[in-house]
């Protein structure tokens, strides 16, 4: 790039933030898919649980398992319904109020508290920088399965508390990651700069060593997004994890499985829901480590037509 | 090899349009771009950052990837063939063995995993030489190329070696099949001055001894001088101006090679500083890294408005120097007096207070500025920090201000550093300095990542400051004919300790130590007939 | 000699060792668990009574799951001696794996060993819990047992009493020796077990020559096995799996799902509200959907084969109106109607439980109680179903299932409905002194006795029932045995026949 | 090189014990194995007498301090469930697991360096988008429904493999194939974002002067440099496998030490536990002590 560059600035007006981001989004067609069908969740996420509960959980014994893409028992009915009668279409909605809840819930708490700490860590030259990474070490060798039994045993399996388990083990991964940026952000030439203007630790940190360090943990909680819910629903599949009737795509995965060779659409819808969140989520992570990075954006700048 | 000269020169570059795309849509790298060069010959194309010199190389060397880049037109004839229609896997056979490139920053281009035998011996190899046979000969070149204890030598990996050692283990490859064209690009930059000039020594005696033809792409004047029989001057992409390096130096025709000449440092009138009060005094200035000594205790003193510099070779201590007083990093031992008080004592409240007197611009400004924050966020975090300097209502107008005062636009406030050139990065490093309104301002090696013309204008900029101002510099470089120009007194450093300090008219008219001195000789003049008669000398001492 | 052929002839190797050994008497049997011990005093356990009870190790009486009576193994006959002794007259020329004659002193030590507190046995605490139990060497082939108190039961109690060898040591074996017609050869933990058929048994021999337990914990792995020929019995498949009517078979299990009500908490003290309960729940529409076709309406606690178990009661029919209505009557008396009651159910206790107990909680709810489900795993549902109780008290029901396989309600009734008893929730003097004259009946009186607690409790709307199960198991086409109650709890190769 | 063992062994150790005592304390807490042990219709006394033989009617402390004691005599304690010695179970198990993980880890590694350093070297090209689609959707699918789904195809109905268990080569062949979808994914992701910047390198711009061909250019010139954060991962992994694969392990009968742990928790079997925590920490403590050696084989640079 250095060979390209001019001294003058160019003049052209520079559009807002935002739609800067879009325009590159829009260059990807891929993560734009990916990004709406993400924004869809999002949506039934909120509405869905309001709309359609009640007829979500109503059951009818007789109606059991009944196949998909029949219409004739309303438009709900159009992805069968399940074990105990109840449309799939609806169950699938409401249940991703949930999954995105204990997902959304997990990854944000491991995100704030794993990068904190990373940042002490990586930060503080004394005992602190010492202990925390230990820390870390034992949470990774804690077995989350115990982890799991222990919180919902002395507490309830209820939502919140899946959070909780999820979020703890996953907070090694943002420690690490934040500490060893940290380490190396802080000897970069503008902290220095910025300590001899006498900036305090607090600024330093918050003004200099965030910003930077942000984009990296956004892709990071992307994709723990997507390993989060895998990971709920692999505890449904143990039977420590949520439990009706509480639903989420994990549990109804795990409900529907001994179907599988029977009625295949009761495992299949909500894992063709998990496959899909977790691949748009992928594919906006990476869509993201290419737009957040400068020295690799131009691929997304002009290759709109040939370069997806 | 008899029928060559009868097809033309040996390599020849004709009509060469090269296109990158980048973010701001497709940008001309070069545009008909044409040279030559044939045997025993020394080509340089001279440039700045940006001017696209290295650009045709790559052409001839297959390096340009697709995409970005793309060939648009030209032809490459390399003994009357257009390397351009010949198969990836032809020109594969050319690359190394007809054509070989050496390049800056060889620590980057030698492969830090493979011992340099290894990497010597696989140029050889890949071009169908036997195992044993190779082995052999790597162990010539690198007894060639000046490197004691071949043996240990081609055991040894990359990073065990000097970066003047590197450099010649990239030539002792890059020569280990004779090729018929080196091509050098910026071969000796980021190299100390004494060892530049071994390393174009060594370029000059090798090439005498196979005479293949040799390109040198730099954009030091200097460089051009000592080694060049002829010279292409590229601005922005196209050819300026091309000729003799004596003519083009004497007689530029193009006002761009004018405003260049012009620009080369080391040919103002030297400063003639009075003497004023100390501001700043070190005193026996002592920091160890374990075992090893950086500083062998360092004392000089500041005076009030006055420019010193502080010139040594990489390793000698001089940025220690500097970081030490500014706390950066905690001294061993030592003192330094700032205003009767011994910076290093300070509690963090003095300390936080002092700052604003004291202030510094780094090297490399896309490094020293936040790439997140916005102009007006970089230098306003100044007053952030030291509330009661100014009062957030008038921060804009300041920045405004200041930006105007540092010769760029006040409308440029709400842009990121990277939308800027290095030039204006450096300008706007220095206003963030400004903003504190210190008394004295530290410049490490502040203006060695610029071109030669930025150079000229960032120097002229502080040169006004410290006027308008009355501020105070430590300037630190390792770049002699700048120091000559902007200095009032010179600090001479080598490995942690001071060798000789004067004002600039003694250092630079009658050094007194043997190192100063070699420091001088090395350091190459932009006048190709300088450089003859020191080369001319320097044979008759060695025939001596 | 060059490294390929070694590889590839380890690996041809590897691939012939296994299936192609089985010979055609050879079985192989899939578990749902794996086995944690093999120790006989342990075999009241499952899985470990389907691979060691009668087929390693025997009883001195064996329970006949057709009718309930009880028949002679290793003792030929007994005899009610009074005072609660009763003499064993045992079988001659029964000899133990390990060569030795069986004879009056193992049948003590077996005793003195299950019932002893450095071992815990599942069959001492499950079946011998409360009582005292003395045996007395007569001779070698005759032993007296006293129980105190006295057992009208005692011989039927023999009938899980595993027998070993005088010699075995105090701790679990991992070699188990008994009289029965195999003997285990190999035990390779998390892989299998094998048994190998016994030349010197002392009774008929039975067709099965070897037999190779595996286990997964998979309902659909252990039923695809049998189809892919990997194994020849699956004793426990899902129903949903139970799909091929010729290697596919429903057998009762003598297990009975109910939900237990706690009515010594408010608003469950209230007949009306128990009753309630009971009719809002529309049993037949589990059955041929959440539930076997051939599952059973409950009314009582244990199976129709058990004593005094055979008469006519009835469970409410499904009226949700008539719940509504009694609801109201009784929050007119000012029964707390509204008070959430706690509806807990055991995960995977039974096939498709989570899904019955939706079910459940979505027609009581509809009936107008505030029921609020949880699904716990056993540690904590343990907490609420067993005295003493480690959990707040709350207005539940809790979800459970009662095995009682042994013909007498005694081992049901104490515990689900006496007032000490530890899983019952109510407590009514007429209960329990029903209980405590059954128990004590010996003789013809006993069913009746029985029959008239099972009433008590059914009058009083104590629980709310669901169903007496079935299993299904799956049975290779190349076999000739047909499950039974008795696969719940044993799985007697000398049953098992070849087509 | 003995200073920095030692370093890492402490600090391990140090870990190590955290671990045990944060285990050892917190799983007391998910209650009391008396219950679950003993059937439902145990008397008061049979419940007391277990509990007094399992000596869980001291203090948690003096428990502790008895564990500590027996652990020093390397007496990792009896499994409550399988009254034998949990170390022997937990040994007998994590071999399954240790082969399991190799075995995959091997293979994955293989054949995710491999693809991935293809996919970069034509980024955006049609194998690169190919390799990269079928590895995140590999990735983003439930293991237990794949496995499921695994054995009603390619064990019930082609009937190419058994369905589950050991014995045979052909056993593991779907346990594997299970367990290699999601770290060949990451791995894969890994390998290409780390082969894109080593091409893009300036010894890569050597090797092309010098004229080595686009193989040698990838195989031998950037993969060397592009497997340190590869090697990062595959680590990452290969700990997460000898933890236990538990979901694989208990579909497909799989005797391993996941499977172990699940169970034992669900039992409170907690000798089992630790004991099963401890063998597989030391495994992943000298499976990263290898992952430095690799480094420092790898890189010259790196020096212990």
């Amino acid at each position: 790039m250095t060979e390209t560059q001019t001294e003058a600035v160019p003049k052209t007006k520079e559009p807002g933030k935002f739609i800067t981001i879009l325009r590159l989004l829009w260059a990807d067609k891929v993560a734009t898919t990916a990004a709406i069908f993400v924004l869809i969740v999002i949506g039934c996420a909120i509405l869905g649980p309001i709309l359609l509960d009640g007829v979500a959980t109503k059951a009818n014994l007789r109606g059991r398992n009944a196949p998909p893409f029949d219409l004739s028992k309303g438009f709900l009915m159009i992805l069968g319904g399940d074990q105990l009668g109840r449309p799939l279409l609806a169950r699938i909605i409401v249940a991703s109020g949930n999954t995105i809840a204990v997902a959304t819930g997990a990854v944000v708490a491991s995100m704030i508290v794993g990068s904190s700490l990373g940042l002490i860590a990586g930060y503080s030259r004394g005992r602190l920088g010492q202990v925390i990474p230990r820390l870390a070490d034992v949470i990774m060798s804690f077995p989350s399965l115990l982890l799991a039994v222990i919180v919902l045993y002395m507490l309830a399996p209820s939502v919140g508390n899946i959070v909780l388990v999820l979020a703890i083990t996953r907070i090694p991964i943002y420690l690490r990651t934040t500490r060893a940026e940290v380490l190396e952000i802080r000897e970069r030439m503008f902290v220095q700069a910025a300590q001899v203007m006498g900036a305090s630790t607090g600024r330093i940190i918050f003004r200099h060593i965030m910003p930077m360090i942000l984009p990296t943990l956004l892709t990071i909680a992307t994709l723990d997004f997507a390993f989060v819910m895998l990971a709920e629903s692999s505890l449904s599949f143990l039977g420590i994890g949520i439990q009706p009737p509480e639903i989420t795509w994990g549990l109804m995965v795990a409900q529907g499985r001994p179907y599988l060779t029977s009625a295949w659409w009761l495992s299949f819808w909500p894992g063709l829901a998990i496959i899909l969140t977790t691949l748009s989520l992928n594919l906006l992570s990476n869509w993201m480590r290419v737009a957040l990075d400068p020295t690799q954006r131009w691929r997304l700048e002009i290759g709109g037509k040939k370069n997806g | 090899m008899a029928d060559r000269d009868m097809q033309g020169p040996l390599l020849q570059v004709q009509n060469l349009t090269v296109t990158f795309q980048t973010a701001r849509g497709p940008v001309h790298a070069v545009r008909n771009v044409s040279w030559h060069i044939d045997r025993g010959e020394v080509l340089a194309i001279l440039g700045e950052s940006g001017s696209g010199k290295s650009v045709s190389a790559s052409a001839v060397m297959d390096l340009i990837d697709c995409p970005p880049g793309i060939i648009e037109t030209g032809e490459i004839f390399y003994q009357g063939r257009d390397l351009l229609k010949m198969s990836r896997g032809l020109r594969r056979t050319i690359n190394g063995k007809k054509i070989a490139m050496i390049f800056q920053d060889p620590l980057a281009h030698l492969n830090p995993v493979y011992t340099v035998g290894w990497q010597i011996e696989e140029a050889m190899t890949i071009h169908g030489m036997a195992q044993s046979k190779a082995q052999a000969e790597t162990l010539r070149l690198l007894r060639k190329v000046g490197l004691p204890d071949a043996e240990v030598a081609a055991a040894k990996y990359p990073h065990e070696f000097s970066g003047g050692q590197r450099q010649r283990l990239m030539i002792a490859m890059a020569l280990a099949l004779k090729p018929d064209v080196l091509i050098a690009d910026e071969p000796t930059t980021a190299l100390d001055v004494t060892v530049q000039a071994q390393i174009l020594q060594l370029l000059q005696e090798l090439q005498a001894e196979t005479g293949m033809a040799l390109l040198i792409i730099t954009h030091d004047l200097g460089v051009v001088a000592e080694v060049a029989d002829r010279v292409v001057v590229m601005n922005k992409g196209e050819i300026v101006e091309q000729g003799t390096a004596a003519a083009v130096y004497a007689n530029p025709q193009h006002p761009y090679t004018k405003r260049l000449m012009a620009a080369a440092p080391g040919q103002g009138a030297l400063h003639e500083g009075e003497q004023s009060s100390p501001i700043l005094e070190l005193k026996d200035l002592r920091k160890s890294y374990g075992a090893f000594e950086a500083l062998k205790g360092v004392s000089y003193v500041l005076h009030e408005g006055e420019t010193l510099a502080i010139v040594g070779e990489s390793g000698s201590g001089k940025s220690t120097t500097a970081r030490l007083m500014l706390r950066l990093e905690k001294a061993t031992s030592g003192q330094a007096i700032y205003k009767g008080r011994d910076l290093f004592t300070l509690s963090d409240q003095e300390l936080f207070r002092m700052r604003r007197d004291i202030q510094m611009v780094f090297q490399d400004p896309t490094q020293s500025l936040n790439p997140r924050m916005t102009v007006y966020q970089l230098i306003s975090e100044a007053w952030a920090i030291h509330s009661d300097i100014l009062p957030k209502t008038r921060w804009k107008s300041r920045v405004a201000e200041l930006l105007d005062q540092v010769g760029l636009h006040s409308e440029h406030m709400h842009r990121y550093p990277h939308q800027f050139s290095g030039g204006q990065r450096q300008r706007i490093a220095i206003a963030r300095a400004l903003a504190l309104e210190p008394r004295v301002i530290v410049c490490d090696e502040a203006v060695s990542a610029l071109d030669v013309q930025v150079q000229g204008q960032v120097i002229a900029l502080l040169d006004r400051l410290k006027a308008e101002y009355g501020l105070s510099y430590i300037f630190i470089a390792h770049d002699l004919p700048v120091v000559r120009d902007f200095a009032d007194r010179v600090v001479v450093m080598q490995g942690g300790r001071i060798v000789e300090q004067g004002p600039v008219r003694q250092i630079f008219e009658h050094p007194r130590e043997r190192y100063t001195r070699d420091l001088l000789a090395a350091s190459l003049d932009p006048d190709p007939e300088i450089q003859a008669r020191r080369r001319a000398a320097r044979l008759g001492k060695e025939v001596a | 000699m060059n490294y390929r052929n070694v590889l590839l002839g380890g690996v041809a190797a590897l691939c012939l060792y296994g299936p192609a050994m089985a010979a055609d008497t050879d079985v192989t049997i899939v578990l749902n668990e794996e086995l944690e011990t093999v120790e006989p005093c342990m075999s009241s356990q499952s899985n470990i009574g389907r691979v060691l009870l009668q087929n390693i190790s025997e009883t001195m009486t064996e329970l006949n799951p057709e009718d309930g009576s009880l028949m002679p193994r290793l003792a030929d006959s007994w005899e009610d001696r009074g005072n609660g002794t009763w003499r064993f007259h045992l079988h001659e020329g029964v000899t133990f794996s390990d060569g030795s004659t069986l004879d009056a002193a193992d049948i003590k030590h077996s005793i003195e060993r299950t019932l002893s507190p450095d071992l815990t046995c599942e069959i001492g605490a499950k079946y011998f819990g409360g009582m005292t139990i003395t045996p007395t060497v007569v001779d070698d082939l005759t032993i007296d047992v006293t129980s105190d108190p006295a057992q009208p039961i005692l011989p039927l109690l023999m009938s899980t009493m595993t027998i070993v060898p005088a010699e075995t040591p105090m701790e679990f074996t991992r070699s188990p020796v008994g009289t029965g017609p195999y003997a285990m050869t190999a035990w390779n933990p998390g892989q299998n077990i094998i048994l190998d058929r016994r030349d010197d048994y002392w009774g008929d021999q039975p067709a099965v020559t070897k037999a190779t337990y595996l286990f997964r914990s998979d309902d659909a792995v252990r039923a695809a096995m049998v189809a892919t020929g990997e194994a020849d019995i699956s004793p426990l498949i899902n129903q949903i799996d139970a799909t091929n009517a010729d290697t596919d078979f429903a057998y009762p299990n003598s297990e009975t799902t109910y939900l237990r009500l706690d009515s010594s908490i408010a608003p469950l003290d209230d007949i009306r509200v128990r009753q309630a309960l009971n009719m809002a729940v529309d049993r037949e529409a589990f059955l041929g959907t959440l539930v076997p076709e051939d599952a059973q309406i409950a009314t009582h606690m244990t199976v129709p084969t058990t004593l005094g178990a055979d008469q006519d009661l009835s469970v409410p029919a499904y009226d949700p109106e008539g719940a509504k209505a009694l609801l109201e009557e009784a929050k007119a008396d000012g029964v707390a109607v509204d008070t959430e009651i706690l509806l807990l159910g055991r995960l995977g206790n039974f096939p498709n439980v989570t899904e019955v107990m939706e079910a459940l909680h979505g027609m009581f709810t509809d009936a107008g109680f505030n029921v609020k489900l949880q699904m716990v795993e056993v540690a904590e549902w343990v907490k609420y179903y067993s005295k003493p109780y480690a959990a707040q008290p709350v207005p539940s029901m809790v979800q459970a299932m009662h095995d009682n396989n042994r013909g007498d309600p005694v081992f049901s009734m104490y515990f689900k409905y006496a007032c000490e008893g530890l899983q019952s929730g109510i407590c009514d003097p007429d209960l329990d002194k029903a209980i405590a004259d059954a128990t004590a009946t010996a003789g013809d009186g006993r069913g009746p006795a029985w029959a008239k607690a099972f009433e008590i409790a059914h009058d009083l709307s104590a629980d709310v029932f669901l169903f007496h199960m079935v299993g299904f198991s799956r049975v290779s086409e190349r076999l000739d045995f047909i499950p039974s109650i008795a696969t719940n709890s044993e799985l007697q190769l000398s049953q098992i026949k070849f087509n | 090189m003995q200073s920095f063992l030692t370093k890492r062994a402490i600090s391990s150790g140090v870990s190590l014990l955290l671990l045990i005592v944060a285990v050892f304390f917190l799983s007391r807490l998910t209650g009391d194995p008396t219950d679950l042990y003993l059937p439902v219709d145990a008397s008061a006394e049979a419940r007391e007498n277990f509990r007094e033989l399992h000596g869980l009617n001291d203090p948690l402390i003096v428990q502790f301090g008895h564990y500590v004691a027996d652990l020093v005599r390397l007496d990792f304690g009896e499994s409550i469930r399988r009254a034998r010695p949990a170390l022997e179970v937990v040994i007998e198990a994590f071999v399954w697991t240790f082969q399991l993980a190799v075995i995959t880890m091997a293979i994955v590694s293989a054949a995710a360096v491999s693809l991935g350093a293809l996919a970069a070297f034509h980024v955006g090209g049609a194998f690169d988008r190919i390799a990269t689609f079928f590895s995140l959707i590999g990735a983003s699918a439930p293991d237990f429904w794949i496995a499921i789904v695994a054995i009603v195809v390619f064990a019930v109905g082609f009937g190419w493999v058994p369905t589950s268990g050991t014995g045979t080569v052909w056993h593991w062949i779907l346990p594997i194939g299970v367990l290699f979808i999601r770290p060949f994914g990451l791995i894969l992701q890994v390998v290409r974002g780390s082969m894109i910047s080593a091409l893009g390198s300036a010894y890569v711009k050597t090797a092309r002067a010098k004229g080595v061909t686009p193989k040698k250019t990838i195989f031998v010139h950037a993969l060397r440099n592009a497997m340190l954060p590869v090697i990062t991962v595959i680590g990452d992994q290969a700990a997460a496998l000898l933890n236990g694969a538990v979901i694989v392990e208990t579909i497909f009968g799989f005797p391993g030490v996941g499977k172990l742990m699940i169970d034992s928790i669900l039992q409170r079997d907690f000798s089992v536990v630790l004991a099963a925590i401890m063998v597989t920490a030391l495994a992943i403590f000298l499976m990263n002590i290898l992952i430095d050696l690799a480094y420092a084989a790898l890189d010259p640079r790196i020096r212990y």
